[in-house]
């Protein structure tokens, strides 16, 4: 359907997986899209040690949350949150058209509006 | 005149190419193409008789005020109204929710209006907004094949029932109601009956029976332009109403805190109304007139049955709504089987699921390939629970499209 | 770029001819001619980028969204709001319904509205509609020139004025107010303060301020097409109020028996919106952005100057509204004295009378010579009680009337 | 304005007195032109011996009414209601625009809706 790269991420996700002792978790829905992804998170207050996630969506909200999760660790919280939007769609590995920018921008928003209150459960 | 199906020399848009290519344009259920005939309409409009309409005595504001009035009465005879009984609204919602701001206001708690697990948002939320005074909103359930089930409605059809509101033709099932029946149960329980004809109007003969209370439907859905829709009334019950919107035009006579309102149907259009548009919705019904109505729908039951036959052949797609072209309009939603997915499960195992693939997806596939088909929940969303999914893709024709749109369709679709 | 005033060269209906003769086209107030470039924009959109916006992912469908949400994001730069402050409505009548409807829904028994004796009947009657639940109206009143008594309006300002709603510029007498200053009394007072610009933004810069709670505009008064209009809203007052109309587009989420609404402007724009009318719109106002807004109102305001200085001239004509054309618009209302009438008094006497010629008798005069006036109340029949006559005739310019138009009006005039 | 032969009958009326001994008087009002008009009718029950007129208008609706007035003496009653729009518009001395037929039909009309119920005052 889309190209090799995200319909093997797509069927092979690296972070498609319950966490037990995350330290946030957010669930985000679309409900005009019926999208669900829970992300789970391990940090140490400043950083991302790990991030899972689980849930249903498009193939294109699902790999760039995948992506994400998997991109994260290592980073900072605020750097991952203050990434602008332009930049991130671009670094996705296909080419997205307009009516398509929420679905990959899903975790990204999601992780803006979960790590505003750390802590939050 | 068979050489106007699936012919698309009168619509310019049609000579777009994207990538180099021809565009295949399956969405005309949310909006469609424009002849040359309706552009040469509203242009002719503008460069030869634009004025503001009605109360003026010059001869520029004649025409304009003939022209209008003129349209009203070609959009009248199309679908066997008396033109003092069509209004002209923005678009179907606007005409329901004139409804609902009018007719509805005089509903009281208790009150119940009887409506369709398929309807589109425009025949629900006017309708909902009333359950904030304690009217209850009812909704008819359907069968597995997407029908309406005629005995549910009879059994939720009580004495409170005030207004009975249904679809003529499903945008999403393409399921064509049986509207003269439901009509007469209606009537006969005392109920005002409404068709919102948004998609049966532009796609098959109509003609407003006496069971017909009010009848809705758009402009852009049936070739012509953007910004007109119309509101078919019965004269008296017209009459009866409270104006909806109010201004300029719509009043015989105004002081400081009173006001004479004019008759019908000019009650109900208040402030300059859309003379450009209801001139291009003429001109798109005698395109359409030229066709034939009988024609139209002929043509749109051919592709179809073609496509529905195709499709039957695929086994990863599933579509929704009757099986019997001759119970559908050329509407038709469906999903594809994601039948290479192995997902793990809660427990971290690798099963395989047979799960859909997202419509939009499916769309974002065919876009690719220029075929253009629309995805989502088509502003139906409690059908969409009905049927226990988040979305479709839909694929949808008219007058313009030929068989090559439908092998373009079948054979990119197959490539999935 | 002078050479863009009172040339008709853009505007493809003064190539008209009615008995062989040009058009004198002095209406605008109520409606606009289309220039070129508007028609142009239309036809291009139609040919290149139609498709329903909103939620689709298909190429066709993304191009008319980016049109629509750009043509709002140019019309709100024009006025100086943000694009999530600009809602599409049909035109101004529908903007101020929709008020009614939405904020005049929250006001209760004694609450009171003000406004004024000038208003156009779409800022008067949506109000009206609102006494029916003890809702207060007051009018504020005018001095002899035309101009609104700013200590009437003090005085009229109670501590249950929820709304003060007011014309910056009347379409009879021209009067321009003093909305800024109007705005602070307003809002010192704790009103909602709404603007009806529907004959300023056409016709003078225009910037919102913070003063402005909302603004109402028509497209077809600007070179746009008809069947779009605008209302301009606060953002955080946008997002409190509840939805007018309700359907397709303005939804997030619907269930049964619940809606979750879109944020603002989406949550008011229900069902399939005009696009043609937005990128028309937004066509017009590249044009009168080329020409410049200061230009716009120096040439109306030399047209006024310039025709005033002939009417002080004719012994027979009376004018209203301010003589300084500093404090008005480019639109004349006017009667003719019937100075040679002769009439049996109710004694059966024959008297010479000094009565006013009926202003439709004056714009029928005026149509035989092709110049086109309007004539009657205007929509304005509070003003012509106040007044204590039944209408006038009307001469209106814009940007593509010039000197020519001027003269053929005056020397017509003279002949009456 | 108009032609001599209306700004002449508009200047000089021939019918535009009050009427003591009538037997039908109708009030016609416009109230959106302000055109304000009453009939005075004596009949014999089957025809006009006489109609006269009071009132404002525009010239198009005063030359009408004065028309009709004197047009009328001599004339059945349910003839004058039976003619038709258009004969009596075309009848008028000037060529009328569409904008102002209302002007014109003005006294037919308020004939028409006055003598409905004869006898009413
Ligand atoms: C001051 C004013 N307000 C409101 C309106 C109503 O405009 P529309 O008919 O476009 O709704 C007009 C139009 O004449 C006007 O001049
Ligand atoms: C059945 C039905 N009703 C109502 C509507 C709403 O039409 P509009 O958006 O033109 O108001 C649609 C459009 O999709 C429809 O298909």
């Amino acid at each position: 359907m889309y190209s090799d790269e995200v319909m093997d991420r797509y069927q092979n996700p690296v972070k498609n997986s319950k966490m037990e002792d995350y330290d946030i978790k957010i669930d985000e829905a679309s409900t005009t899209c019926g999208d669900k992804i829970i992300l789970y998170i391990k940090t140490d207050g400043e950083r991302i040690k790990d991030m899972t996630w689980q849930g249903e969506g498009c193939i294109l909200s699902i790999v760039s949350t995948d992506l994400f999760c998997e991109n994260s660790v290592g980073k900072e919280i605020n750097g991952i949150k203050e990434q602008d939007d332009l930049s991130f769609i671009e670094s996705f590995p296909v080419k997205i058209s307009p009516g398509r920018i929420n679905c990959v921008m899903l975790p990204l928003r999601a992780f803006r509006r979960g790590t505003r209150q750390p802590g939050r459960e | 005149m068979i050489n106007t199906y699936g012919n698309k020399d009168d619509f310019p848009i049609f000579n777009k190419r994207v990538n180099g290519k021809r565009i295949i344009y399956l969405d005309s259920t949310a909006t469609t193409q424009k002849p040359r005939q309706v552009l040469d309409a509203i242009i002719g409009y503008y460069e030869g008789s634009n004025a503001n309409v009605h109360r003026s005595v010059y001869k520029l504001a004649d025409e304009a005020t003939e022209v209008y009035e003129r349209s009203r009465k070609n959009i009248g005879d199309f679908i066997g109204s008396r033109e003092n009984e069509i209004v002209f609204t923005r678009n179907t919602t606007e005409s329901l929710n004139l409804l609902s701001y009018t007719v509805g206001e005089s509903l009281k708690k208790g009150d119940r209006i009887l409506i369709t697990s398929m309807e589109h948002h425009s025949n629900i939320l006017p309708w909902m907004r009333l359950e904030e005074r304690g009217v209850i909103l009812d909704y008819v359930g359907l069968d597995e094949m997407g029908h309406l089930d005629l005995e549910d409605l009879k059994s939720k059809l009580k004495r409170e029932t005030r207004i009975v509101s249904v679809a003529h033709q499903s945008n999403v099932l393409g399921t064509i109601n049986p509207i003269e029946e439901i009509g007469k149960i209606a009537k006969d329980n005392g109920s005002i009956f409404i068709v919102d004809a948004a998609q049966s109007v532009p796609h098959m003969p109509f003609r407003i029976r006496e069971e017909y209370d009010f009848v809705a439907f758009s402009g852009h859905k049936m070739l012509g332009p953007m910004g007109i829709g119309v509101l078919y009334g019965k004269y008296n019950l017209l009459e009866e109403m409270p104006p909806f919107n109010r201004g300029g035009e719509m009043i015989k006579d105004v002081d400081f805190h009173n006001a004479i309102f004019e008759d019908p149907p000019i009650k109900f259009e208040a402030g300059t109304p859309n003379v450009e548009g209801a001139v291009g919705l003429s001109a798109a019904v005698d395109y359409l007139k030229n066709i034939g109505m009988e024609e139209v729908r002929r043509h749109e039951r051919y592709l179809t049955s073609i496509t529905l036959k195709s499709l039957d052949g695929m086994k990863n797609v599933k579509y929704y709504g009757p099986r019997d072209p001759d119970e559908r309009g050329g509407v038709i939603a469906f999903n594809v089987k994601d039948t290479t997915n192995l997902k793990k499960d809660l427990e971290g195992r690798n099963i395989k699921v047979d799960r859909l693939y997202h419509s939009h997806d499916i769309a974002t596939f065919l876009d690719d390939r220029n075929v253009y088909v629309r995805s989502g929940h088509h502003c139906a969303e409690p059908l969409m629970r009905t049927l226990n999914i988040t979305g479709t893709a839909r694929a949808s024709f008219y007058v313009y499209n030929g068989d090559d749109d439908v092998e373009a369709f079948i054979s990119s679709l197959s490539e999935i």
